[in-house]
C-alpha cells in the first residue's frame, strides 16, 4: 500500500478500466503526448498506443459527439475537457443529444466527460467553475464529484462501468493535496447515488461533496474543540442520482441541516436538496435550512477576491453557530 | 446496394447499377412521394400529431446517395431524408407511426416525424439541433475505423445547417481522424425562408472542402444516377481508408419549410422553374428514353408503392397512442423508470410526519 | 383599445421601442420576409429596413455574440431564438461571455434574447423546452417570463431598456389563446423583478409564472367552488431578479406554499424558491414547501405523454388539496 | 498607424511606412519581449498571481499586424498579442498590475493577464473559451457598418481555435454581413501541445477562406513589415466595405503554451531551427542593412523600451491588491451591487421568526 494522490487515483482507475475493458478509450485536448494540462492521463498514450488515448482539436462539442456515436456502438469513452469550464461550449450536444439518447431512441450511451474543475486556485473565471448546476437540470445525466482519493478511483471506475453518461467533476484543488493509502485492489468501486458520512455527528448536519468536504471537516473539528458542538459532515459523492436517504437519515439524527457547496448560490444545487428536504422530512427540521454557497459574482482572479467570494471553513463554522443558536 | 451488374436494355447502364437496382430507385423515389402525400393528408385531417415536413423535388438526392451504402454501413438522414431512410430499409408503417405518434412507433411515441433510430439496419435519427449529427456520425465512424471494419458512415446536412458549430467541429474532427464518412450537403436553396447567399458567402458551398482538408464534389441533385455516383464514389475511398468526402448535392425544396409554411419568400417564377425539373418525372422520362426500363414496370413499381402505403396506413390508422404509464421509463439504464411525481401518485396522508407528533396548523 | 394576443403584445412592445430609440435593432433566423416561424417580427422588416431587421445565418452563438459586440457600442440588439431550445447553442457565449462581461470588464451589453418556450403544444423534446433553470444560475443574466399580453409587452419593453443582458421566454401556447384589452399606450412598462398577484387568496399561496399561471387560476377558481379554498395565485413574472419580498408577503398571509413550474423538477427554479424561503420565512411555514413540475424525463411527443409529464390544473388542484389538509 | 511618408536612407522604405514607423515596430516589438521577460522574473518570484504566456518568437505578428490599424480601429487580442495591445495603447503598467491582480489593475483584479479592454483606445479583452471574439468581433464590425462608421476591426485567432464551433459561426456570420473585420490568424505550429496537422487536415490554414467566400492570404509571420503589409491591405479593403479577409501568419510558439510546460512534445531540432528566425533579430539586422536605421538608434529604443519597463514595475510592485468589498459590485448596472452571504454578515439573531412566537427547539 502506498499513498496515492487524488490524481494518480484518476489516472489509476482511468488504467484499470482501461486494461479490464478493451471498449474503453479516451479523447481530449492535449491528453496524448502532453497527458493534459495536470497530467492525469500522463503515461497513458505510451501505454495504449494512439488509437486508445486520441488527441483531438480544439472542439469540445465534437469530443462530446464523436464519443456518443462510439458510444452508441458499443464502445465507452471518457472525454477530457481540458479544464471544466469549457464544457459549456458542448452544452447543447451533452443536453439535447447524449442525456436524451436512451429516452427518444433507446439509444445506449455509455460515456464520461470528466475535467478539472473548482476554484481556490488563482483561475480567475473561466478556470475554476463548477458546472454542476447547469447538468443537474437535464434528466438523463449522472453527476459525480469525489473528495477523496478512494472515491476519485472508485467513482471513475464506476462512472466508466456505468451504462449511461455520466460527468465525472474531478476538483483540481484537490489533486496533489489529497492522498490516501490505497489498496492495490482493482476492484474498487464506488456506487453511483450513495453518499458517504465522512464524519459523524449529532448536533447538526452539514451536507457538502467535493472540496467543500474537507473545509466542512475542518469547520467540525474547530467547533467540537471550541463549541463542543457534534457536527456530522455528509459528502454526497454523486449529485445526479441523489442520496436522499442518507441525507433523511442524517437529518433525522440531527434535524438541523447546512447545505454548503463552491459553486454560486442561486440556482445551485442546495436549493434542489433544500426542497427536497421540505418535501422529504419537513416535520424533522427545528431549523430553517440553510446554504453556504460562493457569492453569486463571477469568480474574480485576485486573492482576497477569490478567498472573499468562495465559502471558507470559518463561514461554515459561522453557519454552524447560528444553526445551532436557532 | 447494387445488385449484380446486368447489360439489359439498348443504352448501357450506367456505371455499376443494374436494371433491378435501376428499378429500385424509381420505388424508393415513388414510395417517398406517395408516402409524403398521404401524410400531406393525414395532416390535413390532423392525424400528424406535430409538423410535417416535406421533401418533394428532393426524393433524387436523397434516394441515390443513400443507395451508394452496402449493408452494414450507416446513414444519419435530416428531416428531408424520408427517401434514404426508406432505401436503409424503414417501413412506410414506422413512418406513418412516428407521424401519428402511436404506441408501436418505433420511438413509442416520444419522437416526432422521422426522428427513429435503427442501427441494425443502418440509420441513426436525427435530432433537432442543426449539425449535431456530424460530430456523432464522426464518433461512429471512428468506431468503424477504431474497431477496423470495412463500413462507411454517411450524413447529411443542409445548406443552413453548415452554418453551425457543430457541423464544422465535427468535419474537421472527422477529416483529422480520417474516418470513413461522407458528408453529403444537400443545397436545396433555402433554410426555412433564408436563401443559400444569406447563409454563406461562399461561391459554392463544396468550397468549404478545401479548408477541411478534403475533396470536394458536385453534383446535380436532382438527376438519381449522379447522385449515386458521386455518392459511391465517395463511399468507395471513404471504405479503402481515404478518409471523408463532402458532396455538394444542389436541389430545390419546392414545399415551404413545413406545411404551414406559405413560402411568401420566394421571388416571383423560381418555384415554377424548378417544377420543370423534377426527379421522378426526369428519372421515369430517361429510364424510358433510354430502354431501361418500360412503361408497365413502372407501372408496376406504382401500383407496388400504392398497395404497400395502403396497407401500412391500414393497419395502423385506428392504432392506440401509447399508455401513459410508458412515459417514465428509460432516462436511464439504471434506474430503469423514474418515480410518478407526487401529486400523481397521491398519498392519502402526508408520510413524512416525526412519528408519534400530531400534525402542524 | 382593442383585444391584443400575447404575441401580438410582444410585437407592438418591440415596434414601439425600434420607434422610440434608432439603437435597438433584431437580428435571428427568418425574421425578416418570414417574421419568424409564428409571425412574432411580421412586418417589421417592411418598416423598419434590413439594417434594424437581419436575417442570420443558422448560428446561435454568432447571432448572441455578434449581438454583444453591438451592444458593447452602444446599439441595443434583441436577438430571436427560432426554438428557444436552440438557445442550448449559444450556452457558452451567453454564460461564459455575456453573463460576465460588465463584471470582468465593466463592458456594457444590453441585449435581449427572446424566443419561443414552452410545451402543450405537441412540439416533441426539442420544441417545448423551459430553459430557465440552465441560465438562473449564472451570475449577470436577466430573466423573464410573461404571462399575460399586458405583462408580455410591458416586460419585452422593460428588457430592451434594461442596460443589462435580459433572457425574454415567451410561451408559444399563449401567443394567440391569450389577449386582452390593452391602452394604445406607449409607456406600458413593466418593472423588472416585480411579481404580480394573479389572484389574491387567504388559505394557500401557489407561486408560478408564465403559462402555467392559468393553469394555476383555473385550480384556484375550482378550489374556490368545490372546497371553499382561498387560494392566492402569485405571478413571479421575472425569475431573475426574483421579488423575494412579494413571495414572503404572500406567504406570511396563508403560510402554505406551493411552487409550480412547467419545467423538470430536479434542478429547477422551484428548488431555488423553496431554498429561499427557509431562509427568509421558515417559522411562517405551516406546511412543507411543495413543488408541482414536470416529471424528470425528456418531454415526449404523443399527446397523452405530455399531458401526463407536464403538470395539469387538476395536478394543481390535487396538491393544493394535500397542502390545505396538512 | 503609419505616420506621413519620407524617404530617408539609403534603400527605399518598404509600402507607406515612415523611418519613424518603422522604428516604432522595433520599439513595440522589443517592448514586447522586455516586459515579458520581466514577467517571467516576477512569475518566479510568485509575484504573478497566476499563469503565464510567452510570445516569444510571435512579436512580429503581434505588432505588424496592429501596426496597420488607424485610430477608432478596434482589434480583440489573444494570449499571445501582447505586442498588438501595446501598440493599441495598452501601457506596462497595466500589464504588470493585470498579471499581479493589483487593485488599480484594469479589471480591478477581477480577470487575469491581459483580457482588459478598453473601447476607446480600441482594444477589446479576450475571454478564455477559444473563438469567442470571433463572432464578438463580428457585432464590433457590424455596429460600425450599421452606423456608416469607416473603423475596421482585427481578430486573432489561434490554429487551435479555429477548430471551433465559435470561429466557424462568427467568421461566417461576418462573411455573410460584409463586416469590415481582418481574421487574422496566428499558425504557431501548436495549440498547446497539439501540432496544427492534428488540429486540421487541410494543407493551410488560409485555405479555409474560400469556404466562407473571403480573400484568403499567408504571409511569414516573423516579417514584421510583411505582417504589417499583409493586414494593411486587409484593413484598407475592409474600410473601403470590401468585407473581412482571412490571413494566416505562419510563425512558431517558442516557449510553452503557459511558464509550466516543458516542451516535451517537441521534435528534436524544431525549436532550434526556429530560434534561427527570430523576428526581433531578423528585423534588426534588415533595418540596419538597409540603412532604414542605425545601431545608435536601435540603441536608443532599447533604452527606451527598459526605462519604461522598469519604471512601470517599480510604480506598482508594492502595490496592494483589491479590497474585498470590491468583489461584490457591478455584476449588474442595476443592482449596482450584490449583497454579501448571510455568514458573512452574521445578523445577530434569526430575523424571520415569527413575531411573538418562541424559537423552535
Ligand atoms: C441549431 C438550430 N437552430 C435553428 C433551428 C430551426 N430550424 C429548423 S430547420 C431550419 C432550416 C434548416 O435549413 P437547412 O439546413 O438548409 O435544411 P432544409 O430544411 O433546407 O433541408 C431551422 C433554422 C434548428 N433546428 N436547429
Ligand atoms: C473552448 C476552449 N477549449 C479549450 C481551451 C484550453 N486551451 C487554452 S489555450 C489552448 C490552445 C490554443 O491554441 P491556439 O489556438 O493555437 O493558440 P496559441 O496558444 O497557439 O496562441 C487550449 C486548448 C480553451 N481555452 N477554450
Ligand atoms: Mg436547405
Ligand atoms: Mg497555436
Amino acid at each position: 500500500m502506498a499513498e496515492t494522490t487524488y490524481l494518480e487515483a484518476i489516472r489509476q482507475g482511468i488504467a484499470e478500466e482501461m486494461e479490464r475493458d478493451p471498449r474503453v478509450f479516451l479523447l481530449g485536448e492535449d491528453i496524448g503526448a502532453l497527458g493534459g494540462p495536470f497530467r492525469v492521463t500522463e503515461g497513458l498514450l505510451d501505454r495504449f498506443g494512439p488509437t486508445r488515448v486520441i488527441d483531438t482539436p480544439v472542439s469540445e462539442l465534437a469530443i462530446v459527439g464523436a464519443a456518443a456515436g462510439a458510444a452508441h456502438m458499443g464502445l465507452r469513452p471518457v472525454c477530457e475537457m481540458q479544464f471544466i469550464d469549457f464544457i459549456a461550449c458542448a452544452y447543447d450536444m451533452i443536453t439535447n443529444y447524449v442525456a436524451t439518447a436512451r429516452y427518444r431512441g433507446g439509444l445506449s450511451t455509455p460515456l464520461v466527460i470528466r475535467g478539472p474543475s473548482g476554484g481556490y486556485v488563482r483561475g480567475g473565471p473561466f478556470h475554476s467553475q463548477n458546472p454542476e448546476a447547469a447538468f443537474l437540470h437535464t434528466p438523463g445525466l449522472k453527476l459525480v464529484c469525489p473528495a477523496t482519493a478512494r472515491d476519485a478511483k472508485g467513482l471513475i471506475k464506476s462512472a466508466i462501468r456505468d451504462d449511461d453518461p455520466v460527468l465525472y467533476f474531478e476538483h483540481k484543488y484537490l489533486y496533489r493535496r489529497v492522498k490516501e493509502d490505497l489498496p492495490a485492489d482493482p476492484e474498487i468501486l464506488v456506487p453511483l447515488g450513495s453518499a458517504r458520512v465522512a464524519r459523524a455527528g449529532h448536533h447538526l448536519t452539514v451536507v457538502t461533496w467535493s472540496a467543500m468536504v474537507w473545509k466542512a471537516l475542518e469547520a467540525a473539528e474547530r467547533l467540537d474543540r471550541e463549541d463542543g458542538l457534534s457536527v456530522e459532515v455528509l459528502d454526497l459523492r454523486s449529485l445526479v442520482p441523489l442520496d436522499d436517504a442518507a441525507i433523511v437519515a442524517s437529518l433525522q439524527r440531527t434535524n438541523r441541516v447546512l447545505i454548503a457547496h463552491e459553486d454560486t448560490r442561486t440556482g445551485g444545487m442546495a436549493g434542489e436538496i433544500a426542497a427536497r428536504i421540505n418535501e422529504l422530512a419537513f416535520e424533522w427540521l427545528d431549523a430553517p435550512v440553510r446554504r453556504v454557497c460562493a457569492h453569486d459574482v463571477p469568480l474574480p482572479y485576485a486573492p482576497p477576491l477569490e478567498d472573499y467570494i468562495l465559502p471558507q471553513a470559518e463561514d461554515l463554522v459561522a453557519a454552524c453557530r447560528w444553526l445551532a443558536n436557532y | 446496394m447494387p445488385s449484380s451488374r446486368s447489360t439489359a436494355g439498348p443504352q448501357p447502364l450506367p456505371t455499376d447499377l443494374s436494371a433491378t437496382d435501376l428499378l429500385a430507385l424509381y420505388y424508393y423515389m415513388r414510395l417517398t412521394r406517395v408516402l409524403e402525400e398521404r401524410l400531406v393528408a393525414l395532416h390535413r385531417q390532423g392525424k400528424v400529431v406535430g409538423g410535417l415536413f416535406r421533401s418533394l423535388g428532393q426524393e433524387a438526392d436523397a434516394v441515390g446517395s443513400a443507395y451508394a451504402l452496402e449493408p452494414g454501413d450507416m446513414l444519419s438522414p435530416l428531416i428531408r431524408n424520408l427517401g434514404s431512410m426508406l432505401v436503409q430499409g424503414a417501413t412506410p408503417l414506422e413512418v406513418f407511426r412516428q407521424y401519428m405518434a402511436k404506441a408501436e412507433s418505433p420511438t413509442a411515441g416520444r419522437e416526432l416525424n422521422i426522428h427513429f433510430s435503427d442501427l441494425e439496419r443502418g440509420f441513426l435519427g436525427q435530432v433537432s439541433s442543426l449539425g449535431t449529427m456530424v460530430p456523432v456520425m464522426a464518433g461512429i465512424t471512428l468506431y468503424f475505423k477504431l474497431t477496423d471494419q470495412p463500413r462507411v458512415g454517411l450524413v447529411y446536412v443542409g445548406d443552413g445547417a453548415m452554418s453551425t458549430g457543430a457541423f464544422h467541429e465535427g468535419l474537421n474532427f472527422a477529416a483529422v481522424q480520417r474516418v470513413p464518412l461522407v458528408v453529403v450537403c444537400e443545397n436545396n436553396g433555402y433554410a426555412y425562408s433564408t436563401p443559400t447567399r444569406m447563409q454563406t458567402a461562399a461561391a459554392r458551398l463544396v468550397d468549404k472542402a478545401a479548408g477541411y482538408g478534403l475533396p470536394g464534389v458536385r453534383a446535380d441533385g436532382n438527376d438519381v444516377v449522379a447522385t449515386y455516383e458521386v455518392t459511391r464514389e465517395a463511399v468507395t475511398r471513404a471504405r479503402a481508408g481515404g478518409g471523408p468526402t463532402l458532396i455538394e448535392l444542389v436541389t430545390y425544396r419546392r414545399k415551404g419549410h413545413a406545411e404551414h409554411d406559405d413560402q411568401r419568400y420566394l421571388p416571383a417564377g423560381e418555384l415554377e422553374a424548378w417544377e420543370q425539373n423534377d426527379p421522378i418525372a426526369r428519372y421515369r422520362d430517361r429510364l424510358i428514353g433510354a430502354g431501361w426500363a418500360g412503361v408497365e414496370d413502372l407501372g408496376r413499381e406504382d401500383a407496388r408503392v400504392e398497395t404497400e402505403v395502403d396497407g401500412a396506413l391500414a393497419r395502423c390508422i385506428d392504432e392506440p397512442f401509447p399508455a401513459i404509464g410508458t412515459a417514465l421509463s428509460g432516462v436511464f439504464a439504471d434506474p430503469p423508470a423514474a418515480e410518478p411525481e407526487w401529486y400523481r401518485a397521491l398519498p392519502g396522508a402526508p408520510s413524512d410526519r416525526r412519528a408519534g407528533e400530531p400534525p402542524h396548523g
